[in-house]
């Protein structure tokens, strides 16, 4: 039963991922793709690290797969932020 | 894995990788190349770890993507907008340097003709029968060593003489740097946003440090991971604009720098004095020696790192209230200034004040 | 339960590649820190299921580091203005 | 015979020759030391195709240790480079 769990959550946490990646190559412009890609930071990974805790049996494990999706959340979020404004920052001075 | 998915696995990162590396080593564009050879080592760490070297791909995530990308990208930006347009002004098209056709043909067939031999070397070495003298004589005499770890064990037991060159490698590169001028300017204050995240990143950062470097003794990781580390966690305070980014200043930094070199000969010249050869740890004390030179080199290589991101000597704190007083005197020093005099603080901090019109001037 | 671990792996990296395409055409320098900071998300989930599959717990440390130094690589993208000398 | 040893040890050999060709020629001081770093990075990942021995043997440990200090050069290399490159910049007798 948990197998079956953790393993349709990987599989959807790699399908955001596969889903990001197109969005990042196929959409027009900077700032929709930026909206894709953290698509696959956010629920990719954390779909992923979702069905690998799942998975695992130490605590110790469980933790650091809690705060590596932490760390890349709070990371891609503010990271988008930045990209997004020093885009904008470019697009205003020329 | 079945072998069919390794297969596709290594296929597409080594067409990534040689994809990646030629697209950053073609084209004019600085910011473009760094921000290539950063996704260049991401990759690379992906394939260290295929290829079963977890220690290396720890020191690549943490230096050969993040730091040398931050370390390459402050100095893009201090390059003019448009590339290269004073120092190429006469050539039209930067792409085509001015060499003649006839020369980069050469060097082209000469790195070819590398490329060959080297490939053929390695054709000879792969198909011969592994040299498994080495690996043998790690693992028999790894329980002596004092950690678990082959690769600390190579780094700091066995081959210690290498590793405390290096640390002196390092030493001397900081040194140069500082002889070079003093370091760029600070950024603003940062927003909200940014001061967010280096307020839990640079936490996280220190732990991470330490985590890896107690690991290290018995798993991936050791003082060069965790020294990179570190020297993020001051990298993202220095984004952030802060003035205090956990540098040590004066005395206290010099110590922090010949620390690693220091630590490592003091404990040899101790052994030499008690009728072991140098650097050789008696069994019983090796794992706490081994700690031991591990913190001060990772002290050491983080204060190193960070000062190469800074990218000259910092500048002391008190120069910033006397730099109005004396940026007013005249001459500029044309001598490259000499950090490791003995001059007093006010001289020294007098000298960077007078330096700084100079090298203002750069495009 | 390892060969689906296998096969998302596999998307994974097959993901990070489409990134690299994104890498490769650009056109700004924005789209190019965009794709770099997917390639370093993908590599970071590709790494925990290879240290799933492979037992090897040092690769969740690997992608730890990935993680936060990505971060501090997209810290440093984005340009902040330098003080003024005389601050 | 490995399969993985002679991919990651001959395009460590292609990379190796392609960044030393551009930090001979081009014309740039970054694009320069961008090239000598990947020319690093392909001599590592021949050393590592050495050290590699199939998935069930340990690889050998030598030139990890190898590769890890030369990481580490190579960064407080292109620290110093960047520094001279920042500096030859910043001399107004440059042209």
């Amino acid at each position: 039963m948990i197998d079956v769990l953790s393993g349709l959550l990987v599989l959807a946490g790699v399908g955001f991922y596969l889903a990001g990646s197109i969005g990042l190559l196929r959409l027009p412009d900077l700032y929709s793709r930026l909206h894709a890609l953290t698509k696959a930071d956010n629920l990719g990974l954390g779909l992923l690290t979702a069905g690998l805790a799942l998975h695992s049996q130490e605590l110790l494990t469980v933790l650091k797969l809690l705060l590596i999706w932490l760390a890349v959340l709070s990371a891609s979020a503010a990271s988008a932020h930045l990209i997004a404004r020093y885009a904008r920052r470019q697009e205003t001075k020329s | 894995m079945s072998a069919t998915n390794l297969l596709v696995l290594d296929g597409l990162l080594v067409i990534s990788l040689v994809g990646l590396a030629w697209a950053a080593l073609a084209g004019s564009d600085a910011r473009r190349s760094v921000i290539l050879f950063m996704a260049f080592g991401l990759v690379l760490a992906a394939a260290w770890v295929r290829l079963l070297a977890p220690d290396v791909a720890l020191a690549e995530a943490a230096i050969g993507s993040g730091l040398a990308g931050a370390l390459l990208l402050a100095a893009v930006q201090e390059q003019p907008r448009q590339p290269l347009a004073a120092r190429t002004a006469s050539n039209s098209n930067p792409n085509k340097p001015g060499l003649s056709v006839a020369l980069q043909l050469a060097v082209s067939v000469l790195c070819a003709a590398l490329a060959g031999t080297l490939a053929w070397a390695l054709a000879h070495a792969f198909n011969s029968a592994p040299q498994n003298a080495l690996p043998r004589a790690v693992s028999s005499n790894l329980e002596a060593s004092g950690v678990s770890n082959p690769v600390t064990a190579v780094l700091l037991n066995f081959r210690a003489y290498d590793t405390l060159l290096e640390l002196a490698v390092l030493l001397t590169a900081v040194l140069g740097i500082f002889a070079l001028g003093p370091a760029r300017p600070g950024y603003q204050a940062a927003g909200p946003v940014f001061d967010g995240l280096a307020r839990w990143l640079v936490p996280v950062l220190i732990l991470t440090a330490g985590y890896l470097l107690w690991v290290g003794a018995h798993a991936p990781g050791g003082a060069f991971q965790a020294g990179a580390t570190l020297a993020a966690a001051s990298v993202v305070l220095r984004l952030a604009g802060r003035h205090q980014i956990g540098l040590p200043q004066g005395r206290a930094l010099r110590i922090v720098m010949a620390g690693g070199v220091g630590t490592f000969v003091l404990i040899g010249l101790g052994l030499l004095v008690t009728g072991r050869p140098f650097l050789g740890y008696p069994p019983a004390w090796a794992g706490g020696l081994i700690l031991m030179i591990e913190s001060a080199a990772t002290l050491a290589i983080a204060a190193t790192l960070v000062l190469a991101f800074l990218g000259g000597q910092p500048r002391p704190l008190a120069v910033r209230v006397t730099c109005g007083n004396t940026s007013a005197t005249p001459g500029p020093t044309g001598k490259p200034a000499s950090p490791e005099g003995m001059r007093g603080a006010e001289l020294r901090a007098a000298e960077v004040c007078n330096r700084i019109p100079e090298t203002q001037k750069r495009c | 339960m390892s060969e689906l671990l296998s096969v998302s792996a596999l998307g994974v990296i097959f993901s990070l590649s489409l990134g690299l395409l994104r890498i490769l055409r650009g056109p700004g320098a924005a789209d190019r820190m965009l794709a770099t900071q997917l390639i370093g998300t993908a590599g970071v989930g590709a790494l925990l299921l290879l240290s799933l599959l492979s037992g090897q717990q040092a690769l969740m440390d690997v992608a730890l580091v990935l993680a936060l130094l990505a971060a501090v690589a997209a810290a440093a993208f984005t340009g902040r203005q330098r003080r003024a000398r005389s601050d | 015979m490995l399969t993985a040893q002679w991919l990651y040890g001959m395009s460590g050999c292609l990379i190796a020759a392609m960044g030393l060709r551009t930090a001979l020629l081009h014309t740039c001081l970054l694009h320069r030391v961008i090239a000598i770093n990947v020319t690093g990075a392909g001599v590592f990942m021949m050393l590592i195709a050495v050290a590699y021995r199939g998935a069930e043997i340990p690889p050998d440990p030598v030139p990890h240790a190898l590769v890890l200090t030369g990481i580490v050069v190579a960064i407080s290399a292109t620290a110093l480079a960047l520094a001279l490159a920042r500096r030859l910049t910043a001399e107004p007798s440059n042209d």
